[in-house]
C-alpha cells in the first residue's frame, strides 16, 4: 500500500528499544520478529507466559521436544540462565510488573491507549483471550506493533476503540510501518516517521489526533533480508 | 504405610459424579492429563463443569471430554485452538456454556482456591467486557475487578514423576497450570510416568508436595498430540 | 493437683486420635510431645510452618544443622519424602485446608471452641501470634491440649474467652488431663473422662456447661516413663 | 552482558534512604541475611520500616538494625524472642511502633505485592483484635477480614547460591520468606555464599528466577547467630 517498513523492519525498528537485561514477553504476530532483531551479545531474557524464564530460539526441526513449548504451543528451547514455574508464578512476574516490556500486535489502540487486540467482536469466532488481559495491564511498558492501517485503509490508532477491550490506558508506545508513537498524558506524540511522507499524510492516515514530538526524527530501519 | 498409588484408570476416577466441577492441567498439549481425561470421557457422565487453560482438538485431552458430552461449563482462557471442531452453530458441543477467563486471573483464581483465599482484587479485565458486571475498586489509581476462588471437586494432574507420599516433580514447560490445581481440588488425581521410592526425589526439588495429592496412576507411556497424526 | 494424666498422658491420647497418613502441624508446649507417642510403623506427615513436609524427630546434639529448623527455631531432620517450600506455599497449606490436623496449646477455649492462645493481655510481654491464627482457622481439625485447669485453679475451659482471641469457633476437640471433650453445634460434649472423677467434679471444674457424650467411655492411658 | 553480581557491601546497599520500606528475610536465624543487616546498622538510616518475620536477638540480623535506632515501625509476626532485649520499656527501642501480623497474613500481604494483587480477604484474624478496624465480609457462612499487599522499597535476602542472571536457590529451611520478599520490593538485595556459573544451576531446581533480583553480594562466610556465642 505503501513503501511503508515492512514486517521484519517493525520488529527490528522495536528490538531498538529493548534494552540489554531487559525481561520481555512476546504475543504472537509481528512481535515474534523481535528476537532475530537482538545482536547475539546483548542478553535480553524472554518470558513465556506457560512457565520459562531465558527463553531461546524456536527449536531446529530435528530437535522438537514437545514439553518444552511456547506460549504459541510450538517447541522451543531454553538458554542457559532459564527456568521453569508454574502458571501462578509466571502470572505473578506479569501482573506484579516485573515484565520490563511487553509486545504485543493490535486491532485497535486509541489515544489514552487503551487497547483492543483480542476480540473482533463480530461473533464469528469463540473469542480466546489467553494471557492478553494479563500483559497489556501488567507490565512495566507495553509495545504496540502494528501495521498502521487494516487491509481496508482503516486507522488502526483511533480516538477510541470500538473494539472490545483488552485493557485500559496500557500501552505506551506503538511500532507501525509508517511511524513510531507514544502515548503521553496529552495525547498521542510521533516520535518518529519515515522521511517519505509527511506528517499531514500520517494524520490523515490515523484515528486519532497526533502530534510531533519535540525530539521527533526520522523512522530509518535497515533494509532487511527476507522480505 | 502411606502409598497413594492406585492400580489402574478404574481406581483413580472412582468415585466421580454426575455436575462435578474438574480442573484439569496442561497448556497447549504440555502437562495435559491426556490418558485421565480419555478414560473420564469413557465413563459417560453429564453437566460436569470443566476448568483448564483451553482444548487444542475435539480428538485429544480436554477436547476430547467436553465433545464426549460430559462437560456442561467450561471455563478456559483459550476455550480452543483455530481448527478444533467444538463450541460453533451445529457442532455437538455448541451448547457447551463458555466461560472466558484471561489466563493469569484463571491461574491466581485457582491458587487462591488452593491458598483459602476466597476472593482478591486484579487490574487485569478492569474495563473490559471480561470485567462486565464484577464488582470493582480503585487501588492507586487504578479500576481493580474482585475475583473469587474456583474451588473444584476433582483435579486431574499430569506430572513426570512421584513417590508414594505423592511428592511430584513435573517436565520443563509440563507445570503450567498442574501444581496449582493440585493444590484446589478435594480430590486430586494424578498421571506419572514412574512411581520412584521415598526419598528419591530431591526434598528441594520436589514442585507439588504430596499434601496437595490423593491418587496416583502410572501411565508409563503417556498418549500425547503426536500420537494423532 | 489431682490424679489425672501426666503431660506425656496427655499428648499419648491425642496421638491416639491421629491416622496414618493424616498431615499433622503442631504448636509448642504439650503438642510437641505428640510424635513421642506415635508407633514406628504408623506414617504420619509433620507440617512445620517454616517450610518443612515430613519433619523427622530433634536433630541430635552432635548432628545439628542450623540451616534446617523447625518452627520452634531449633535443628530439626527430615525424613525421606519430605520437602521445602517458602513461607506462601506453607500457609497456602494451612489456610487452604490442607492440614488435616492441627494441635495447639490453650490460655482459654470457649464453648463455641472460640481459642485465646497468644496474648495473655496483660501487657507485660510483647505479643507473639506467630502463626497461631493461621493455624487455628485453616486446619481441618483443630486439636486442643491443655491443662484442664490453670495453676491457680482457674478453669480453662469457659462459656466465654475473657482472652485476646485466637480465632472464632475454630477448635473441633479438646484434650486434658481429665477428659477429652468435643466441640458440637449444641455445646461441650465429654467422650472421654478419668473414672476416678464423677462427671459433676468435672462440670465444677469446668468453666462451661458439659453434656456427656451417648459414646462416652472412661479416659485410660498407660502408664508412661519419665514423668 | 548481565551481571548483577555487586564488588561489596556498599555497592550492595548503594542508594537506600531514610524512611525505606524495607523487607528482610529469615524464621529464627535461618535464612536471615544478617551481614546485610548489619551492614545496613551502619549506614545510620532513620526511620525506616522493617518488615519480617521476627527478631531473635538485639545483637544479630532484624534484632541488631532496630537495636541501632534506625527503625521506626516494624510489621512482624513474632516481634521478639523473649529473652531479646527490644521493645521494652526503658529499651532504647521501647518507640519503635510494632504491627502484629499473622505470619500466613504476613506471608500473602508480602507474596500479594509481588503477584500485583492489591488485596484480599482471609478467614485468619477474624474476630480476633488483630482483625479489629478491617472491612469484613462473609464468605460461605464465615467472617473474614479484607488484608492489603505490603509493598516495599528494598528487599534484603539471603540465598545459598546464584548465578549472574540472579538465579536463586536456598537451603532446606532457609527458603522461609526471601523468595516472596524478593518478587514484593523494587530492588531486590541478595547476599549468597557462592556464584555459579550461567546454566550452572538446574532449571527445573530454580527456586528465584532472575527476574525478581537485582543486586548479589556474596558472602562466603554469612555470619550466624553460632557466631553469638
Amino acid at each position: 500500500m505503501t513503501g511503508g517498513l515492512s514486517r521484519s523492519q517493525i520488529a527490528w525498528r522495536a528490538a531498538q528499544d529493548i534494552h540489554e537485561g531487559a525481561t520481555v514477553n512476546l504475543g504472537v504476530g509481528l512481535p515474534l520478529g523481535i528476537p532475530n532483531h537482538i545482536p547475539a551479545d546483548k542478553e535480553v531474557v524472554f518470558h513465556s507466559e506457560n512457565g520459562l524464564l531465558g527463553m531461546g530460539p524456536p527449536a531446529a526441526e530435528d530437535e522438537e521436544d514437545w514439553e518444552l513449548i511456547n506460549a504459541g504451543t510450538r517447541p522451543t528451547t531454553l538458554l542457559p540462565g532459564g527456568s521453569f514455574f508454574h502458571h501462578a508464578d509466571s502470572f505473578a512476574m506479569i501482573r506484579g510488573g516485573h515484565i520490563d516490556i511487553c509486545a504485543l500486535g493490535a486491532f485497535q489502540v486509541s489515544a489514552n491507549g487503551d487497547l483492543a487486540n483480542w476480540d473482533l467482536g463480530d461473533g464469528k469466532r469463540i473469542p480466546t483471550v489467553g494471557g492478553a488481559m494479563d500483559l497489556a495491564v501488567g507490565a512495566k511498558r507495553v509495545f504496540v506493533l502494528t501495521e498502521h492501517n487494516a487491509r481496508d485503509g482503516a486507522p488502526k490508532i483511533v480516538e477510541r476503540c470500538s473494539l472490545p477491550l483488552t485493557g485500559l490506558a496500557c500501552v505506551d508506545r506503538i511500532f507501525t510501518d509508517l511511524a513510531v508513537i507514544d502515548v503521553t498524558d496529552r495525547g498521542l506524540s510521533v516520535t518518529e516517521h519515515l522521511e517519505t511522507i509527511s506528517f499531514e499524510e500520517l494524520q490523515n492516515r490515523t484515528g486519532a489526533s497526533l502530534e510531533q514530538s519535540s525530539d521527533w526524527r526520522p523512522l530509518i530501519s535497515p533494509a532487511l533480508d527476507g522480505e | 504405610m502411606i502409598n497413594k498409588q492406585v492400580q489402574d484408570m478404574a481406581a483413580a476416577l472412582d468415585g466421580l459424579d454426575d455436575g462435578a466441577v474438574i480442573l484439569a492441567g496442561g497448556f497447549g498439549d504440555a502437562g495435559v492429563p491426556n490418558d485421565l481425561l480419555h478414560a473420564l470421557s469413557g465413563l459417560h457422565l453429564k453437566n460436569l463443569t470443566l476448568v483448564g487453560n483451553g482444548a487444542i482438538s475435539e480428538r485429544i485431552g480436554h477436547g476430547k471430554l467436553i465433545d464426549s458430552g460430559a462437560v456442561s461449563t467450561y471455563i478456559a482462557s483459550f476455550p480452543c485452538a483455530p481448527h478444533a471442531k467444538l463450541f460453533d452453530p451445529g457442532t455437538p458441543t455448541a451448547d457447551v456454556a463458555l466461560e472466558i477467563v484471561p489466563q493469569g486471573t484463571l491461574a491466581e483464581r485457582i491458587r487462591a482456591a488452593g491458598a483459602g483465599i476466597p476472593g482478591f482484587f486484579t487490574k487485569t479485565s478492569a474495563g473490559t467486557p471480561l470485567g462486565e458486571g464484577k464488582e470493582t475498586r480503585e487501588f492507586s489509581g487504578a479500576l481493580h475487578v474482585f475475583e473469587t476462588a474456583i474451588k473444584a471437586d476433582i483435579a486431574l494432574i499430569k506430572a513426570k514423576r512421584a513417590d508414594r507420599w505423592g511428592n511430584l516433580v513435573y517436565a520443563k514447560a509440563c507445570r503450567n497450570f498442574n501444581p496449582i490445581m493440585a493444590m484446589a481440588a478435594k480430590t486430586t488425581i494424578v498421571q506419572v510416568e514412574e512411581i520412584v521410592e521415598l526419598g528419591g526425589i530431591d526434598p528441594e526439588l520436589v514442585v507439588t508436595p504430596g499434601i496437595f495429592v490423593d491418587r496416583i496412576v502410572v501411565i508409563e507411556t503417556p498418549f500425547t498430540a503426536q500420537d494423532l497424526s
